[in-house]
């Protein structure tokens, strides 16, 4: 076990200030287009099914600084904060929930499947456990390839009872391969709590050994303690020290998805965890580690503003084409079955 | 008669039949404290308790080896697979053994147990869960499957497929799940692998499934007022067992076939149907059988895109109408 | 032209394709050390090393995730699911991801894999380890569907799936491993989607695949020597994409169209041919179109039941002769 | 872990004479049966393919012999040791072997499929790993109908890396349901050695912990051992106190099945295992507990008489009728899937 601790402080600062900053940006990115897209539900802009990340914003945050950018993300339908995490566009994010031309994939895939192959977002999958097996693909690729890159695969803590996770997990490990795979663990799969369905505390930690792996749990909230396991994960891989299975503690602010309003969950909890909101208490640590409030400011001042920007130009992207409808079954292009 | 909902008439369709048989029971996830996410089962839970009714894991070969195992030792149970698309991580326990366990064994077991699961499009959900897969199960020989299109048909099918001593697949429709409809009060069992002729025409003769259904009826009333076509609509039900005598009864009065099908266009059930009538019916037709499918291609996202991707009442019309002359 | 086994024809695909590209790759359940179950991979693991002929686990998902994260990111994998029956555990990594990423991103994935896989009846197996399920992956939007008769088909067509840009099942017969036949040397490479012509008749248009075409070809030696019916023998070879213009191009000739289909009765790929014909060549025809099928039951083990299932010459020939008149 | 020894002496004896007679008459019944299916093999008698479990007979008879008559077996295609075991006819597994019309199945099942429900045999499952959620859902029914039965699931260890094994034991570990899942570590998957697949050195046991367990090994050669075993295992689950997961090592003197003459193994393996011979040191034992020589003799003509009896019977048997295909794919006894 490796409960991660912050024994660090400002004269001894192993992160830094530019990190810091791109930690806070990428949380607050993620926090204020959640909370659009929120808006935009009600709005009925947002069609379809969504899962916000409000509340884990560190954790994909935290991942998104410590990779590369060749490096390899795949997630869950609950996946827009690891895809803005790596550097796609908001308006792509947004367009996509919108259903518009100028979505991530032009409408075709919905707010389950954001991908952005340029940015090495390699999809979010949206039937539990599927995406374990296929990021370790990716990781064996790179193996194989003798490439650098390393593979991070975000799933929940729901998914460490189906099979995909199991067989992953276990050929990832035989065959060392140069991934991390991070479990959420919000304490929920949809409603029904996590302790209701797995018979050891920690879902993915309590199964490391299993798989000959190292036991890590990690506060999620943190954005400063995931960013170093986080970075310890990836080089082990990069070194060919073979997968890594992190389990990070954290909790969704809203429901599992736009139909839920989360009611099943005690108020005791969600109060406690609202007061662990990892975006206030980071924004605190900025001020510790001497940065100022100007600096703070002009930076939610930008992201507020991309936002809006991005939200303006999603509306204003057309709906797409019926035409795409028939392409790209096929690598040609097209969808034809028969001649 | 009531009126209930689609996703109403799931619920009273499993409370009578646990009210019982106390060897009915219901497992699968989010099921019991939420009610199912379609909450197609609320008030299951406070009705017959937790040993009845059973959140599981996320797991859905354990759901169903559990439904299979409890099947074979004297139980009846229902087991919910939320989205249909999940049958495909489940696939084996379906189709490799659920359906085939009792003929390996020379008919050593029964299997009765009930797969209630939400099929097909128009929630805008995209390709992984907005499939319509009914014809996946009618492929595999040892299942039963029930598509039911109104709530009436939901409770009565239901409580038949919960009393067959076979496995049913029973696929709930999505898009219907808010409809309404009038429901018989009281103890309410139908039959399963009758089909039934919704309306009467003289020239051509619509078969259609589950969402398909309305849209059949819809597209025969515009097709009778504004282009003087008449058509049967005869709503399936049931691919397995199938009622092809009243199915090939309603072929043979006006000479022309139509299905209309949700799932993609191949191998779909309206290619089964399609070929019995080929073969069996040949000398009784007037014309080319016709399918009207979903195009063979994954499902997009986007509103626009969906609507023009399934078959509509427009579709279904224009085609008639284009090829019925 | 060497005379080679079906099973020497696959590793000789493999071998051709994997000299010419190093990003070939072949995974799965005792496919290096062992050359495979059916023996169809001796001699790989000797010659291009564990790095690139690889035993896994026994976890299906894994394999075919493992391909297809793969093929995502550059490699040319090639997975071979031992049986066909075992599809069935990875069937969400290949309907539900392989089959539909492409589409879902907007074409932002080419996913160039092969899955091998041994399908099929005859070697009195039992139920789960027979079963012929072409069928299943036909109904699937996103996939290309590969099933050769000949050992030259093999190599040729499985170089061709190797080299297509798409994820392609390959559906090789296990009653066909030990057949023998004339291959091309050198490197050969096939195209996927064309039907062959194997025998040109004037009555009855007979479509076949994999195991069916030897014996529909031996069923219409007999048609025409003993009953004086002259049959046409189509191989079908590959079902997606389907080359509806040879197959549409014979059928008007004979006015007849038969399918021999391995796969259980309903939702077979003979369901889908005979649909396209009824549809588009009604006015072709001159008399009913008739599917050959092995009933809609799961497969039995002992010979004699075995062997009175799946489709023979005996069923083809006696079922051809009572209803071509 | 819990490494099972025999402390056991002649005047100290847990077990008694009348259990250890039936548990070698129990091993020998399996040994003599399934030599005699080898030998018809080679006169092609036996069709199809074929997976004896010589050499690890110790597991079946011990399991066999501490189970009550209602309790349910779940076994794989390697399953005629685990059939017998629970008292089905030789004539009926021969005869489904050899395709016969006295076969268990009527021969249409074959010797995948071996199932005796009278016996509590529920079944063969030849597709790896799909029985541990089955055997799971006949545990939670007699937990359910509030009856004392407890099921046993065997497998191999090479079933301990796909998805079904993780999600039958995840689930019977948070039911608490009556199971007792029983690897049979042959050190092969079919032709791979299963440390090339595996991360940890006991597939089964070092993941008990994964689900709450404890970690169980036992020589599964030594049929005393695992008898002591399998009653704790069963006591505690008629108890109520849930499953048990239980990695027995043993060893297959023949090959996987019957193409295969098992030539990947290295010699000096086979030849220590062989010393191992689960029989001949039961024998000795039965010797070593005052059991006489001449008793020893009588069973073993006894169950030599038994198996060839059998082999007649079955030799004998006609072939099924071909009306019996159409027959019971339905309950109603047919086969008819329209009107
Ligand atoms: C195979 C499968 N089963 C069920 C579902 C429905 N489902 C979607 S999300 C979810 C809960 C997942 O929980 P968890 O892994 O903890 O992720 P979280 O939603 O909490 O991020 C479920 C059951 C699914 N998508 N796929
Ligand atoms: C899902 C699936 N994959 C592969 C196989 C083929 N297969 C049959 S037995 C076997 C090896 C099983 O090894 P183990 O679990 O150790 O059992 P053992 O044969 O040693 O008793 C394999 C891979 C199968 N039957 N099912
Ligand atoms: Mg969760
Ligand atoms: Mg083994």
């Amino acid at each position: 076990m490796n409960d991660q601790q912050n024994n660090v402080s400002p004269d001894n600062d192993d992160i830094g200030e530019e990190t810091r900053l791109r930690l806070y940006r990428s949380q607050l990115e993620i926090r204020q287009l959640e909370n659009r897209a929120h808006d935009m539900f009600l709005e009925n802009l947002v069609k379809g099914t969504s899962h916000l990340a409000v509340g884990q914003e560190a954790i994909a945050a935290a991942f998104g600084v410590a990779m590369d950018s060749e490096d390899y993300t795949f997630c869950t339908y609950r996946g827009h904060a690891h895809t803005l995490a790596r550097g796609a566009s908001m308006t792509g994010v947004l367009g996509e929930l919108m259903g518009r031309q100028c979505g991530l994939l032009g409408g075709k895939g919905g707010s389950m499947h954001l991908t952005d192959v340029e940015h090495g977002v390699m999809g979010s999958y949206a039937i539990i456990g599927a995406h374990l097996p296929i990021a370790m693909g990716a990781a064996w690729s790179a193996q194989y390839r003798g490439t650098s890159q390393v593979t991070v695969c975000f799933f929940g803590d729901g998914t460490t009872t189906i099979g995909a996770f199991h067989e992953a997990l276990n050929m990832a490990a035989v065959w060392k391969l140069p991934i991390v795979f991070v479990c959420e663990n919000n304490l929920y799969m949809e409603y029904t709590p996590i302790g209701e369905v797995v018979p050891v505390e920690h879902p993915a930690a309590d199964r490391a050994s299993a798989y000959g792996l190292e036991s890590i749990i990690v506060d999620g909230n943190d954005a400063d303690a995931v960013y170093r396991i986080a970075q310890k994960a990836i080089k082990l891989a990069r070194d060919g020290g073979g997968p890594s299975l992190i389990e990070a503690k954290t909790y969704r602010h809203y429901g599992h998805s736009r139909a839920d309003p989360g009611t099943y969950r005690p108020p005791e909890e969600v109060e406690a965890w609202l007061a662990r909101d990892p975006i206030p208490s980071y924004r605190a640590r900025l001020a510790e580690f001497g940065i100022g409030e100007e600096v703070i400011e002009a930076m939610e001042t930008e992201v507020d503003a991309a936002v809006d920007e991005a939200t303006e130009t999603a509306k204003a992207s057309p709906i797409p084409s019926v035409d795409i409808i028939d392409k790209d079954v096929w690598a040609d292009g097209g969808c034809a079955w028969r001649n | 008669m009531a009126k209930l909902t689609y996703r109403e008439a799931v619920a009273a369709g499993i409370a009578q039949e646990m009210r019982r048989d106390e060897n009915v029971v219901l497992i699968g996830e989010d099921v019991a404290a939420a009610g199912g996410v379609f909450k197609a089962t609320v008030g299951l839970l406070d009705e017959f308790g937790p040993k009845r009714v059973r959140d599981t894991p996320i797991a859905e070969q354990a759901i169903l080896g559990a439904a299979m195992g409890a099947a074979m030792t004297g139980m009846r149970p229902i087991a919910e697979i939320m989205f249909s698309d999940f049958l495909a991580v489940c696939w084996d326990i379906v189709a490799n053994q659920i359906a085939k366990t009792r003929y390996m064994t020379n008919g050593q077991f029964e299997i009765p147990l009930v797969i209630r699961t939400a099929n097909g499009g128009g929630s805008r959900f995209g390709a992984q869960h907005s499939q319509s897969v009914e014809n996946w199960a009618m492929a595999i020989p040892g299942l039963k499957v029930v598509a039911p299109s109104t709530p009436a048909d939901v409770k009565g099918l239901l409580a038949a497929a919960v009393r067959d001593p076979d496995p049913v697949i029973f696929f709930e429709h999505k898009a219907l799940y808010a409809t309404k409809g009038e429901v018989p009060d009281g103890e309410y069992v139908d039959e399963l692998g009758k089909a039934k002729v919704l309306r009467q025409g003289s020239d051509v003769t619509i078969v259609a499934l589950a969402l398909m259904v309305p849209r059949a009826l819809k597209a025969a009333e515009l097709l009778e007022s504004e282009h003087g076509i008449s058509a049967t609509v005869v709503d399936v039900r049931s691919l397995v067992p199938l009622d092809t005598q009243t199915i090939f009864a309603e072929v043979e009065k006006t000479g022309r076939l139509y299905t209309v099908e949700e799932n993609p266009r191949l191998c779909g059930w309206g290619a089964e149907i399609s070929s019995l009538v080929a073969e069996e019916l040949f000398y009784d037709l007037d014309g080319p059988i016709v399918r009207i499918t979903t195009p063979h291609i994954p499902l997009p996202a986007a509103d626009n895109l969906e609507d023009a991707t399934i078959p509509s009442v427009e579709k279904i019309v224009q085609t008639i109408r284009e090829t019925a002359g």
